[in-house]
């Protein structure tokens, strides 16, 4: 309750200072809209019918690609952190491909994948893998090695071992990182929609409601749900996290 | 670590990664789709592009000094940045949970947003030129070392913050001597998530407008012309930036967590 | 795929009057924001598309080139491009690809070099030293920059040219990040409305005067084997641009195109809309793509297009 | 059935270290040897290796005749370290319960061993509970009910008792030689306690300093049922005591703790 | 020096527990007291409340005459879960020299009060390795080197021999009687070992099992001078260190294990 209440304070304080900082015209209004009018057009977007499919559009592809990343990065983070020369023997392939830019990448992922929903997907994919990814290998090797010991030594066998002891030990890390993912896929979907085209989703609305038409509001707008999605699906696993692993004094809170 | 061991961890290494250019130049040339060139083509795409300069310039053309080392710059400045303001925040929003609660909410929406739809925002509020690539970088690339820094701060052990209080710690001994070394290991995980992210936005934000050089502006300048193989000479740049600045870091890591059971296998 | 991640704008009703003869009834083109897609919007809302026995689903694209992939992977048809990007994918060989519609023109105002009242720029010369932004290298807009310096004997490379996007420029001339800024619509209105930039100086004149900017293009590849479902298609978007040309008929779907509200959209500037491919006018286009914009292949831009078939 | 040849072990990195040297002994099924020897010889190492954990870098180690390579089957371990060795997020009872959920044993078996191991140690009430809110000897019993309820052929325990008190401890010693009679297991129990060693065991090693090498092995002649009072009244008790002391101190002659570093 | 007052201490919690209550006694300056009782009685909690770690439920805790809130100055602890309260990124010496960092020592004399300090717990030898790299008794003994490096006035120790040899405890134990009477320190230290707690000790408190109490507040009447030999054999010894242990056991009547979790 009263962390709720505290955010609450923090949220209000940026949103008067952004206010306070537009009517003084340290920042020109038509390019960055006070609060109260992107507030406004916001509670305007869900009367809009173009908004809704496209806000559809975005969250799901949005889940779809988290997932895939997260069913893709946690095993092979895994797998990368317990098997030396396996981690050794990927790392230059791994190191090359991280710092593609997904935006760079759009048109040859079109090619391959076509323009619909896929080629945004799976750019969100490959971009949030990483996160999760290397804080799951960074966890594997934090986890305390006599508890290691302790399970070699209880002959636990692979698969136990990994959802007993592996998983718990390395979930706080490895949630942060699907924290961070989750706010990287949602940029690179949104900047797809928005610098390539091709399919609907908050990115493209934005394209063409706001940026077509010079509209910062509408712009912000779409901001505006944007970060809300991703606050309330950060919240949903901040206490996902909470429940599963209260043990650990770990875990983030942003 | 004895030289065999060095030898093997060094084929291992390059193997996989030889067999998979070999991979790429065989899928590539039979498709022979002008998208995708295969690497024999980007390579000599690359020469043209780079090594095409005069003798007195050790053949480098003048993309070195144009365009590689502005964007390096911009670079390193962004992600200098982000460390040196990401991690202070992070141990002290780490150990302190009132803190976090009042951020928390601007923190999700701020890495939620992305960079590409604030152009307009960060050209009124930056100007054209470095100081709006550089906040690009920053951010995006703050939000891991935020985040990771965070977790680790709180990691500290229960017994650990009890030794250093029984023995009256000073402060600036807790946070250097305790809370981070404690998570430091964490810390590293972030700054290599930040540092390629920091390429990435580096090249993001050079195609956003507003640059006249730089690798990204090369790289979708060879795009928008369809200069393909150049485009895929920028991009194999980019990993291989990606791929040193990775190695750089790695070293650092090595020497700071040098302490730690679990990284003792790291050294190649 | 799901039609929930995807959406789906089909339009047009299947109850074609002749679709015998056609390769191809099914269509997915790529279309742009703004004034360029405003006729195919047209053909589907009053069925010039099903007259012909088509049945067309558009998608938007943010620009030509990003829907090149597409249409080479075979997802697009047709696709809506400016023709400075589709004759560097043409030069570059990334692209064996021919004109067919000629969508869009510009007309005197629809792509002007604004500024603020005071900035003192009122002729090619007084852009000499100044920041000014051309969209993107290589683009549409520098390239009748610098022909219209050239045409005043003002050297092009005394101007500090800036690459900052059409949507952005109002908002960096507001700050004093730049001088002046090629322009088009529908940020010329929207500046002049909520920033009190002008337009200072014309560059779709005297030389370049309505020159053509954007059309819809097709394979090769697809051409020769849906010779007559092009033609189709091309009878379908001649009335289609005509109507187009009617502002009020215009008004009636480029708010579904852009977020512009009516008010804005009332004052823009209407660019021509072409009912036949020409040419003469795409040999323009390489011409000064040539001269201005870098361009080294000698291309013969009938080489490069379908006739409008006679209607 | 247990073998111990030539066993060296030395640690790798920078500061390597020789940890064990040319060890040799062999232990027969049902036996309970106890180990003692000066602090950072080697016997946590010894253990280590005999369980499989970390391969000796010479020697071997052979239990029922084949050669132990990765941890075999039917061996429990406590270890030193114990509150690291307890899973932080697994209650007292889940713990103990962990190693047995490997097993193909039922569901009420395994309620039933964990019970019975937890009342042995005198931790039933303290079931729910987790780790982190008992005290260290408390942990250190519910590591110890953790090995027992599995019921092992070969225990292996690091200095099991040193954090209970002395009422406690003699409570556990006693269980322990009854539970391992019961079962037929073979103990090998690192120990300080030289007291503890003589009334525990059935024969004594002992170490010497850095880097391991036994030497003594003493058989403990005392009869198989033993008691807290009468047995270390005993005079073979008190004259093994006597030995077991006297060849830890002469060993290492004026020995002083500097040099055991 | 040291009083405490109707000290209690309930932990909250779902399984909330009452670990000490109404403990009351005081300790003059330089005495050194020992604590003895059952495991999981309370003994570590109440080291605890007194270093100002955790704030008793109810009662206080005076030094010099001020109430105890937060931490003291000059205190030092060695706890009992010694290889936890190591820093892994720090190195023996390191580990020692932490604490004096904080204080206004000049660089000098933090070495070598550090090397001082090594040297009397026997690990000159291994001043650059990492805790990760010692043996149980090894990571002891750098803890109780911390401990005695920062020279405290007032020095808690929680069961801090449990893991070293029967050859090293004794040493250590001198040592700490000797380094006590140097620096005037005064020393409480909870054990497990009967003898151990009448041979160090000025005093013996014996505590009752879980909540903690005063069953009994023995002096011991040694000579202060004592000898591991010569005082272990004198009647006072023998007859106190009876007595103990008859408290212990008595205190708990039938004491089966399964009562004091
Ligand atoms: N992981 C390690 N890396 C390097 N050296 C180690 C490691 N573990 C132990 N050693 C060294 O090996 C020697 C023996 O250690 P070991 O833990 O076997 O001793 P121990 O006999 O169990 O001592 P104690 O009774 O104090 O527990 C010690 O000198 C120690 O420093
Ligand atoms: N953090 C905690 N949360 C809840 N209960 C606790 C916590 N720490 C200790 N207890 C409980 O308090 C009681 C006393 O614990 P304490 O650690 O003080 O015992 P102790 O006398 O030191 O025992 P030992 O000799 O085994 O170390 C125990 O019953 C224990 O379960
Ligand atoms: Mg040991
Ligand atoms: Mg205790």
């Amino acid at each position: 309750m009263r962390t709720a209440f505290r955010r609450l304070i923090g949220l209000v304080c940026f949103l008067v200072l952004w206010e306070v900082i537009v009517r003084l015209g340290v920042l020109p209004a038509a390019v960055v809209p006070p609060p109260s009018t992107v507030l406004v057009r916001f509670a305007g977007l869900f009367s809009d019918a173009r908004f809704v499919p496209d806000a559809v559009s975005t969250v799901l592809s949005w889940f779809i690609a988290l997932a895939l990343a997260v069913t893709v990065a946690v095993p092979l983070g895994v797998l990368l952190g317990s098997i030396r020369w396996l981690r050794l023997s990927l790392s230059p392939i791994v190191e090359f491909l991280r710092p593609l830019p997904a935006v760079a990448l759009i048109p040859l992922v079109i090619l391959l994948l076509g323009s619909g929903a896929q080629t945004k997907i799976a750019l969100a994919a490959f971009a949030s893998v990483w996160p999760v990814l290397f804080n799951t290998i960074y966890a594997m090797g934090e986890i305390d090695r006599q508890l290691l010991e302790t399970v070699r030594a209880l002959r636990t066998p692979p698969l136990r071992r990994l959802f007993t002891v592996l998983l718990p030990s390395i979930a706080p890390f490895t949630l942060t990182g699907v924290r961070l993912s989750a706010s990287i896929s949602l940029v690179v979907l949104v900047s797809t929609e928005y610098l390539s085209g091709g399919t609907i989703g908050v990115g493209q609305f934005v394209y063409l409601w706001g940026t077509s038409a010079g509209r910062m509001d509408m712009v912000l707008a779409g901001v505006v749900f944007i970060g809300l999605v991703g606050y309330l699906v950060n919240q949903a696993l901040l206490s996902a996290q909470r429940r599963w692993i209260g043990w650990a004094a770990t875990g983030g809170a942003v | 670590m004895n030289g065999g061991r060095r030898w093997l961890d060094f084929a291992r290494r390059w193997v996989v990664f030889v067999v998979f250019v070999g991979v790429w130049q065989l899928v590539a040339y039979s498709a022979a789709n002008p998208y995708f060139p295969p690497p024999s083509g980007i390579l000599s795409a690359a020469g043209h592009t780079w090594f095409s300069g005069p003798a007195s310039h050790l053949y480098l053309s003048g993309a070195f000094t144009d365009d590689i080392l502005p964007s390096l710059g911009r670079l390193l400045a962004g992600f200098a940045i982000a460390a040196v303001a990401g991690i202070p925040a992070g141990l002290a929003l780490g150990r302190s949970a009132r803190a976090t609660d009042y951020v928390s909410p601007m923190f999700f929406f701020a890495r939620a947003v992305p960079a590409t739809l604030l152009v307009p925002v960060f050209l009124v509020a930056f100007g054209i030129g470095p100081r709006m690539e550089i906040v690009t970088v920053l951010w995006g690339a703050i939000w891991p070392i935020l985040l990771n820094t965070i977790d680790g701060a709180r990691a500290v052990d229960e017994v650990k913050t009890e030794t250093a209080r029984a023995f009256r710690i000073s402060r600036s001994g807790w946070i250097f001597g305790v809370v981070l070394p404690t998570a430091l290991p964490k810390v590293f995980a972030g700054l290599r998530l930040a540092l390629s992210l920091a390429i990435i936005l580096m090249v993001v934000s050079e195609l956003m407008g507003g640059s006249t050089n730089g690798i990204g502006y090369q790289l979708i300048n060879a795009q928008g012309n369809f200069q393909l193989p150049q485009m895929w000479a920028w991009i194999v740049l980019v990993s291989l930036l990606g791929y040193v600045a990775n190695l750089v870091l790695s070293a650092v890591e090595r020497r700071a967590l040098g302490w730690h059971p679990g990284f003792q296998a790291e050294e190649v | 795929g799901c039609s929930a991640l995807n959406g789906s704008s089909s339009s047009d009703s299947t109850s074609g009057t002749n679709n015998a003869g056609l390769e191809k009834t099914k269509l997915t083109v790529g279309i742009l924001t703004g004034q360029q897609g405003v006729s195919t919007k047209l053909a589907e809302k009053y069925g010039y598309f099903s007259q012909q026995g088509l049945e067309v689903t558009s998608k938007m694209f943010a620009s030509g080139p990003a829907a090149f992939p597409a249409l080479l992977n075979g997802e697009l048809d047709f696709a809506v491009t400016n023709y400075v990007s589709f004759f560097q994918a043409i030069a570059q060989k990334t692209l064996q690809a021919k004109v067919v519609v000629d969508v869009d023109q510009l007309g005197e105002n629809s792509l002007v070099v604004i500024a603020k009242p005071n900035s003192g720029i009122q002729e090619p010369k007084d852009l000499v030293g100044k920041k000014v932004s051309i969209h993107q290298a290589g683009s549409i807009a520098e390239v009748l920059l610098r022909a219209t310096l050239k045409d005043h004997d003002v050297d092009p490379n005394r101007v500090e040219l800036q690459t900052v996007k059409f949507p952005d420029i109002p908002a960096a001339l507001a700050s004093g990040q730049l001088d002046a800024g090629v322009e088009l619509e529908p940020y010329i209105t929207q500046a002049e409305r909520t920033q009190g930039a002008q337009p200072v100086l014309k560059i779709v004149t005297g030389s370049t005067a309505n020159i053509t900017s954007a059309g819809f293009v097709a394979l090769d590849s697809f051409i020769q084997k849906n010779p007559k479902t092009v033609a189709a298609f091309q009878k379908a978007m001649v009335p289609a641009q005509t109507a187009a040309a009617d502002r009020s008929k215009l008004l009636e779907v480029l708010p579904d195109l852009t977020g512009v509200d009516k008010d804005t959209a009332s004052l823009l500037n209407i660019d021509v809309f072409p009912t036949s491919v020409s040419a003469a006018q795409l040999q323009r286009v390489v011409t000064l793509m040539q001269n201005y914009g870098g361009l080294s292949a000698q291309l013969d831009a009938s080489q490069y297009m379908v006739a409008t078939p006679q209607v | 059935m247990l073998e111990v040849a030539g066993l060296s072990h030395r640690y790798a990195g920078r500061e390597s270290q020789l940890a064990v040297t040319d060890l040799s002994f062999s232990v027969d099924a049902g036996r309970l040897v106890c180990i003692v020897g000066p602090s950072g010889c080697g016997k946590s190492t010894l253990l280590r290796c005999i369980a499989g954990l970390i391969r000796a870098t010479e020697g071997t180690v052979r239990l029922h005749g084949d050669e132990v390579t990765g941890v075999p089957a039917d061996l429990a371990v406590v270890f030193q370290d114990y509150s690291r060795s307890l899973f932080p997020w697994l209650s007292v009872a889940g713990n103990v319960e962990f190693p047995l959920k490997s097993t193909r044993m039922s569901r009420a078996e395994r309620r039933s061993r964990t019970d019975e191991a937890l009342e042995w140690v005198g931790l039933s009430g303290a079931r729910r509970k987790y780790p982190w809110q008992l005290s260290g000897g408390m942990q250190q019993r519910v590591s110890i009910a953790r090995a027992l309820a599995s019921r092992p052929a070969l225990l292996l325990m690091d200095e099991p008792f040193a954090s209970v008190d002395a009422q406690t401890r003699f409570e556990l010693e006693d269980l322990l030689r009854r539970v391992q009679r019961e079962h037929g297991s073979t103990v090998l129990l690192v120990t300080h306690d030289i007291d503890e060693s003589v009334y525990l065991g059935d024969r004594v090693l002992v170490l010497s300093k850095s880097p391991a090498s036994i030497v003594a092995d003493l058989t403990v002649d005392l009869p198989s049922e033993r008691d807290q009072i009468t047995t270390r009244e005993s005079g073979e008790f008190v004259k093994l005591r006597g030995e077991v002391a006297r060849l830890l101190q002469n060993r290492e002659l004026a020995h002083s703790p500097e040099r055991n570093a």
